[in-house]
């Protein structure tokens, strides 16, 4: 008996307030073909260049957001010898400790599962349209960041949607 | 012809607000409609060069021309994650 | 308010029968002043080079690996910016699907969480004594493997303990 | 002198035992101790290329000195994770 070829798994990608529930993450990537699951749990730092931070919040553009994450997830079957992908990014008041991103990616073999894992995290940070607003008991400040790139300069207008 | 103008993070604070409708010329690109945006609050002006704009929910080039309707964001650094 | 210096948190290896308790693990390395936690997941695979895989069969030179593990978990920390380890292995019959290695990693910024993550799969698959025998419909073969590198050649020998 | 000798995975199947005591001489190395193995199980000697020793639970080149109650294990590739 030789294995049939597995169904892909369906990327989730989800941006929203509540807890981001890593553990229905993981569930949702985990497959019989998998050998390797690995996941990335960005969470809140007590500590900001050498301050104590009380607590973040986070703003997004959202509906740019998610249509940035997905974009993500479907890159990385692309890249990468993938299976499954979940990404989460949670918004508004987060304490210490919370996770704010979440990301599982599930693979046959190990390297793909690692590599695509960073890339996802690498990726977001750098293009999708999230703010962090750090919050010390001597004030508020908005978190330094990355400015995505731009493409290049198109002929051809986008209709509005 | 009219634009709706979203500003995010840092730039949200400068603008005094998040939104705006904006109007503007046939013709006209995202950068023209930035200047618009800072001849009405001259404190967004300095930040032409560290924020990226997106045109419907996508990154866009200072030199896309506008159409009516168009919802442009003027989007500082991202810090996700 | 400057934050103190936190207390590194104790490397945490396991080799045993009893199913991983991965929720365990997590928590354990997962600290306030952590930013970041990468977790891989080895997991038993329905298949293996294109036969249907039954279960698999671990078994070890105990005193031996849980020593190995435990160097790796050590050296992570001279090699890569990080706070917490843990380490997993199982042993005896697995189920599809089950989990078979979980690693564990925190650290103030991700890139190092991501490095010592992989770099202690990568190390355990090479150095630490434990064996895999894969069970399909006709037979049973012991995995291939790598042969673990050895050290150069000691004058002075090692009394036995 | 007597060392204690453990095989593990394909070796143990040839092997036939999990473990046996060995009698070696005053200044042998775990060269000799596995061919003294490979003479009792000749089934053992092919694999003298593609195994690694421990001595005392720590990786050890095969030109190590053996000394009484030494623990010597014969370890084919590993294959965990």
């Amino acid at each position: 008996m030789t294995t049939a070829a597995p169904s892909p798994t369906a990327d989730l990608v989800q941006l929203g307030r509540e807890p981001i529930a890593a553990d229905a993450l993981i569930r949702h990537v985990r497959q019989a073909h998998d050998g390797a699951v690995v996941t990335f749990d960005g969470c809140v730092r007590n500590h900001s260049h050498g301050r104590a931070t009380l607590y973040l919040e986070y703003e997004s553009y959202e509906s740019m957001a998610i249509e940035k994450m997905k974009e993500i997830a479907a890159s990385l079957h692309t890249l990468f010898a993938i299976d499954g992908v979940a990404i989460a990014h949670r918004l508004g008041r987060l304490e210490i400790g919370e996770t704010s991103v979440f990301i599982a990616v599930s693979a046959p073999h190990r390297k793909a599962a690692f590599d695509a894992c960073r890339h996802a995290i690498d990726t977001l940070k750098k293009t999708v349209p999230i703010w962090k607003k750090e919050f010390f008991e001597d004030g508020a400040v908005w978190a330094d960041g990355e400015l995505p790139p731009l493409p290049a300069a198109t002929p051809a207008a986008k209709p509005a949607s | 012809m009219q634009a709706r103008v979203l500003f995010f993070g840092k730039l949200k604070d400068i603008a005094g607000s998040a939104e705006r409708c904006v109007e503007f010329r046939s013709g006209e690109t995202i950068s023209e409609l930035f200047e618009r945006c800072a001849s009405q609050k001259p404190e967004l002006a300095p930040f032409r060069s560290s924020v990226v704009a997106s045109r419907n929910q996508e990154f866009a080039p200072w030199t896309a021309v506008l159409e009516s309707g168009d919802e442009v964001a003027f989007l500082p650094p991202v810090s996700g994650g």
